[in-house]
């Protein structure tokens, strides 16, 4: 599961540890007098707990249902996306979590574990075709793909003696193992599986799992009773029927039922139901993407303006300084000058850092007034001499002139590579992530972390990119056709 | 009162002026006669501040020039120079320069709204004023590209009239009108004339120098060769090359017919580019 | 043979060429006079295929074309028609239209080396020679912007000439010349004429249209109101309109000087853009 | 010391090992009777070693002579870039690495490892006004920054109860400490240690190290009996004089002298120094941008034109299509064209993914040529419609007439607008690090991450883009002069 996601959420949950709702009843109690048990669940993650058209579908759904069962009450989910999940559990909008979560000794700290009820360890994943490797012993002095910062990566690196190649993303990992430029991919067993089985089919997960990392059902601090009542229902519940559940979840029918079905929709389309559970993280991204180009726009265009208003007049008082600033803020990575204002000038004048956005901003505005201004340089110098004569001969000063008679018609020329500008920017602002400001790009990443289809997630990022820039190119049309100048015929 | 004394423009090698020298009176039409480049249009870039002049000096009214090998002005100079002179001098030029996105209205209104600090109601009105003048009352909405030459030429005089200067530098205002409008332009110049308004017309037109002029000059060479009342210069002119020039234009004398048809030698001492100007008569 | 017949032309609700029809016989000079605004220059980029009119037929030499509301083109007849015209059709712009980023040969070498195919010193030789022929030789290597209103004219010219097309439209060839220019312009239209080119001439110069032409096209308000010899149009014009044009141009009738002079009434019916045009006169 | 170049080296040295020169003495012998024992370092890295003005300073420096001296031989140090040091010890070019190498299992596999000589664990810095941290077991709770990746992090996440932020590079997460955007930094004692010094006098280090790793001395498999000879040395070294030796470097004197040394130049001037080890790095960084960047330049600029040529003639067959080809390579972000064109197309058809550089280029080509045929395309249109009737009046065809009138016309008009593309190209190919091409960004983040002066290696990259720029930016001027429009005056 996503990095970025786990550590949003604990500082989050950190934050909002404070206030616990004091309540008279005891957890317990509360389910008992009520008769429902209240579960949280991030639905996003297959094939734990996800919703096909609006139904909650998944091993943990099944396995909070029978538990509740045990208990003699009766199970309702709640979908929450991750960010909100603990915090949600905190001011107790339900009172557990079965959402695929491992129990680690960070978490352990700060939330109430049940006992492990899913054994969720490292696989290693190799080409259908590839003989030679039969598990992770046989990994040494070859190449393996993990995704950075995740157990896979930490084995391998305290086993040594592999070369471990680290990917952003899982899915990256398993392309690059698909076309054959790494030997195998080690990571979650469950993800790893899903991920085949989705858009993987010419990879196969050999050996057992080679570490444990186990999954388990979350309370808030306090409700201990609730747990042990829990713990209790488990352990009944692997007396009965647990197996068959895991069978019907990660079994081989159930590995073959979801062969068939990935089958059926294989190459994996467009699939439009992601949508349903990643547009809030999209629509951040978007939100975010677009004031930052927005702003910068708008903010860069005065300033491009009087840059090369001040590089076509003839004093080289004015002209010198501005050529320079173009050549140096042309010339010097935007990535740089981002890294600057928000930390080197800063320190440099022993202030504390802006909020990252407005650096993000400064930096996108400064950068882009550049580029900008040698695009309406170029649209002045073309206008005809005869313009600004016509002009001064009347009796207009030099800025009269170019106020009323030389922009006018420059701006109708200048309007597509402006456009270019402006979409340039929109891409651009993807560096601000440098500040962990989550725009478009960003939440990409993380989106393709946690779902299994990066050929789904990307294209999305893609058309969110398209549908920004839509606007942006109609309005520049418009302005085209509008502005069109009057000739002959 | 103009004078202008001992012009020299160069551009590179290339001498455009060459010691002009002449006198113009208020309230006075003047027309600048000469074969083509001879640098009349230069002459009057040169009065309007358009182009700075190597040597010599211009005074036109209060305001003097001096050439920039005399003396080197400062920008701030520069500037309080050019803008007195300009709003004492319009011109109207060879090619328009109309403002192609600016309706034959927009044209008239832009420099009294923003030079004169005019409200849009009163610059419309004075606009529409002189495009009536110029008989393009119904074209106020034709955008440049849309009007005809002529039409172009006559929204360009009204543009200028428009500021209303005291000083009206025409260059070549009838080249693309046709005779009507060439009397109509001539009774506009008259009228202006005597509103105490100083003219200096540049024209290939004799017929319209001839008859609207107090005062004719033959340019030639980048100098003023003669100048008097067109009685004078048309008349009985002095200078050989004015003769040799005035020669050319006696249609009713039908000689010149024949001379045109035959191509016969004088036509060799037409030259005005330094350049032997070819006839096809040497081919026949 | 070049026929026109009904040719109508529009441009939004504005009539420009309004049933224009007139024969051209082949190796004849043709001037068309008329008013400013009248659409001489709209009918010139019609024959040339710059702008496609509305209805009507026009026949050039084997070429013919109709009207678009007639009759639709594909592109690739209309390619190809234009292609052919236009290999037959030179014509020289009003407003010149020269490249600026070429010098004066190269602005007349360009067209003969692509189009034709020439190799550059081909090319050039027949550059310069027309260059020459207009009296331009030692400008050949001047920018247009370098050049003064007549020159440009004159490179127009040379570079129209330079593909030797057998129809020549000229839009006011001499509309920036001066008399002796006029001159040789004109001594050059008659030895192409007489080297049998068909000529058609827009002009505002009367003198030079009685001077060169064989026949004369009176235009107005959009079509051919009266053609003939130059005797018979400037002699004794039928039409009224032709007549009230004609009345203009006679400045050796001194009554006409006085007329301006006092801008009397009869200047009310010289109105050709349906608007009024307004006098001075009516103030004084 | 970074990621990458410790895993690009190791690969190169599996590539190597294969070769080992056969030699008939054994490393010992070859020591004893040629008398001298040449010794590999990196020397990039002080305070163990580096370069000042032509001398080896350093720990591993005075130890490598000590130890040389015990067993009465002379040292003989070669300096060699890290990536190429375990080739070259494997073919021979020194007997021993003395490098701050840690002695990791991974490598003991492939590299015989002597005794460790330093112990180089982790510490924990702090501001130096920070009262509330005594050591690692107070950053419970708190925000802790550490290098991705690195012996850090994992210590940090196996002990858990700690917010650990992680920075891409170390010098990013002092700095956010400096500005007190989180509570304290965790990374190899020597590292923190002389960034501190360098360029973060406000922080400090505080506590024992709390983990070891150890420094070993490398030699080649095979050299066993000069490795025992070595332990020797070492051994009687501790014995008499390693104190001393580890005072004069990491004592208490050292620092002061350090740190008086430093203060002498603080605030930090633009290190020179650091450029005679950099610039081999730099070099292969600038040049493959440069050869990403041109190549595409000069690929879109045709593409570009005929887009452009499509779109301002009247056949709706040519112009609708080149729209949309321009609407979406500006609309979608060049990250994803450049993953789908390395993976995502091949994968589509079944091939295996091209050379990246070949994918990067084409990427940026197919990229560029959209934002550049607007940019032609504005200029065509700004070129009056009399200069096309004129030449079509002449018998030209619209494509000749465009070729021999308009384009002319029009490239004058467009050089600072092309500029502008030319220079975004330079930037964007940063891009295709993606595909683990090491062009000047991503060889700017290695480098800051060897050496403690993140404000030495920006600025530096900086200046190297503005020097590829700069040629560009030039080649435009003198265009725009040379093709100045003539004017009358
Ligand atoms: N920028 C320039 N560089 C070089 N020569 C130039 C330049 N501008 C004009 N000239 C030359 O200066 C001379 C005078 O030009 P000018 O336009 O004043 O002539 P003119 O009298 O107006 O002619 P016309 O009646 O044809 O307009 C011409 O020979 C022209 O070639
Ligand atoms: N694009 C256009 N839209 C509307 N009206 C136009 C357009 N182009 C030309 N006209 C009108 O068509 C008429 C004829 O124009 P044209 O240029 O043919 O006149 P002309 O006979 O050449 O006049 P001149 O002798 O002044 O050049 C004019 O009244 C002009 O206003
Ligand atoms: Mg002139
Ligand atoms: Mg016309």
């Amino acid at each position: 599961m996503s990095q970025h996601l786990r550590r949003a959420a604990f500082s989050l949950l950190l934050l909002l540890l404070s206030f616990v709702p004091s309540s008279a009843q005891t957890a317990l109690e509360r389910v008992r007098s009520s008769g429902v048990l209240r579960i949280g669940t991030d639905a996003t993650y297959p094939p734990f707990e996800n919703k096909e058209d609006g139904e909650f579908k998944g091993f943990d759904i099944d396995l909070g249902n029978a538990i509740a069962k045990e208990m003699g009450v009766r199970a309702v989910f709640v979908n929450s996306n991750f960010q909100g999940i603990f915090p949600a559990l905190q001011n107790g909008s339900f009172d557990v979590v079965i959402s695929a979560l491992t129990i680690t000794p960070e978490r352990s700290k700060t939330l109430l574990f049940t006992d492990p009820y899913y054994d969720a360890g490292q696989v290693v994943a190799i080409r259908n075709d590839r003989k030679d490797i039969a598990g992770v012993d046989d990994l040494r002095g070859k190449r393996a793909g993990v995704q950075l910062n995740t157990t896979g990566q930490f084995e391998l690196e305290k086993r040594g003696g592999v070369e471990v190649s680290k990917f952003d993303t899982m899915d990256l990992a398993m392309l690059a193992l698909q076309n054959g430029q790494i030997d195998a991919v080690v990571g979650d067993a469950p993800t790893v599986r899903y991920m085949i089985r989705q858009s993987f089919r010419s990879l196969k997960t050999i050996g057992p799992q080679f570490t444990d990392e186990k999954y388990g059902i979350v309370l808030t601090p306090g409700s201990e009773d609730l747990r042990d009542e829990i713990n209790k229902a488990l352990k009944s519940l692997r007396a009965s029927n647990y197996n068959q559940l895991y069978d019907k979840w990660f079994g081989e029918e159930a590995e073959k039922a979801a062969e068939q079905q990935a089958a059926r929709t294989q190459p994996k389309a467009f699939d439009l139901s992601l949508l349903r559970h990643a547009w809030p993280f999209f629509l951040k991204g978007v939100w975010l993407t677009a004031r930052l180009a927005l702003l910068s726009l708008f903010l860069g265009l005065p300033i491009g303006l009087l840059l090369a208003l001040a590089r076509v007049q003839s004093l080289r008082l004015l002209s010198a300084p501005a050529a320079i600033y173009v050549e140096v803020m042309r010339g010097t990575p935007l990535l740089v000058q981002i890294i600057f204002i928000h930390y080197g000038i800063p320190q440099a004048f022993g202030l504390s850092s802006p909020d990252p956005f407005v650096s993000g901003v400064i930096a996108l505005t400064l950068n882009s007034a550049a580029y900008i201004s040698e695009i309406i340089r170029a649209g002045i110098l073309s206008i005809d001499a005869g313009q600004m004569e016509a002009g001064r001969s009347l009796g207009m000063s030099h800025w009269q002139a170019m106020r009323r008679i030389i922009l006018p018609q420059t701006f109708r020329r200048v309007v597509p590579p402006l456009t270019n500008e402006g979409i340039a920017l929109l891409k651009d602002s993807s560096l601000v992530s440098v500040l962990a400001l989550e725009e478009l790009t960003r939440v990409g990443n993380q989106l393709v972390g946690v779902y299994a289809a990066p050929l789904t997630i990307w294209p999305m990022v893609a058309l969110l990119y398209l549908l920004l820039t839509f606007p942006l190119t109609r309005v520049a049309e418009y302005l085209e056709r509008r502005w069109k100048p009057v000739t002959r015929s | 009162m103009i004078e202008v004394t001992d012009i020299v423009k160069r551009y590179g090698s290339n001498t455009v002026l060459n010691n002009a020298t002449f006198q113009i009176k208020d309230g006075q039409l003047t027309t600048i006669l000469g074969p083509s480049g001879c640098g009349k249009s230069t002459l009057l870039r040169c009065m309007n501040r358009l182009e700075r002049f190597d040597r010599g000096r211009m005074k036109i009214g209060d305001v003097e020039v001096v050439g920039t090998e005399d003396r080197k002005l400062t920008p701030a100079e520069e500037k309080e120079l050019t803008r007195r002179l300009r709003e004492r001098v319009g011109i109207i030029f060879q090619n328009f320069n109309l403002f192609p996105h600016l309706t034959a209205l927009g044209n008239c209104m832009e420099a009294p709204m923003t030079v004169k600090g005019m409200q849009r109601k009163e610059a419309e009105e004075i606009a529409r004023q002189y495009l009536q003048k110029v008989g393009l009352a119904e074209k106020e909405n034709h955008f440049p590209a849309q009007l005809s030459g002529g039409q172009q030429q006559r929204v360009a005089i009204a543009r200028a009239l428009a500021m209303e200067p005291e000083v009206i530098l025409f260059d070549e205002p009838t080249s693309a009108l046709d005779p009507q409008l060439i009397q109509s332009v001539a009774r506009m110049l008259r009228a202006l004339d005597s509103l105490g308004k100083t003219l200096v017309v540049v024209s290939h037109d004799m017929n319209f120098a001839r008859r609207i002029s107090d005062q004719v000059i033959y340019f030639e060479g980048g100098h003023a060769v003669e100048s008097g009342t067109p009685e004078e210069v048309f008349g009985n002119p002095q200078k050989a090359e004015t003769q040799a020039f005035m020669r050319s234009f006696h249609e009713d004398d039908d000689s010149v017919v024949d001379q045109i048809a035959t191509g016969q030698p004088e036509s060799e001492k037409l030259d005005t580019d330094k350049g032997t100007r070819g006839t096809l008569g040497q081919e026949e």
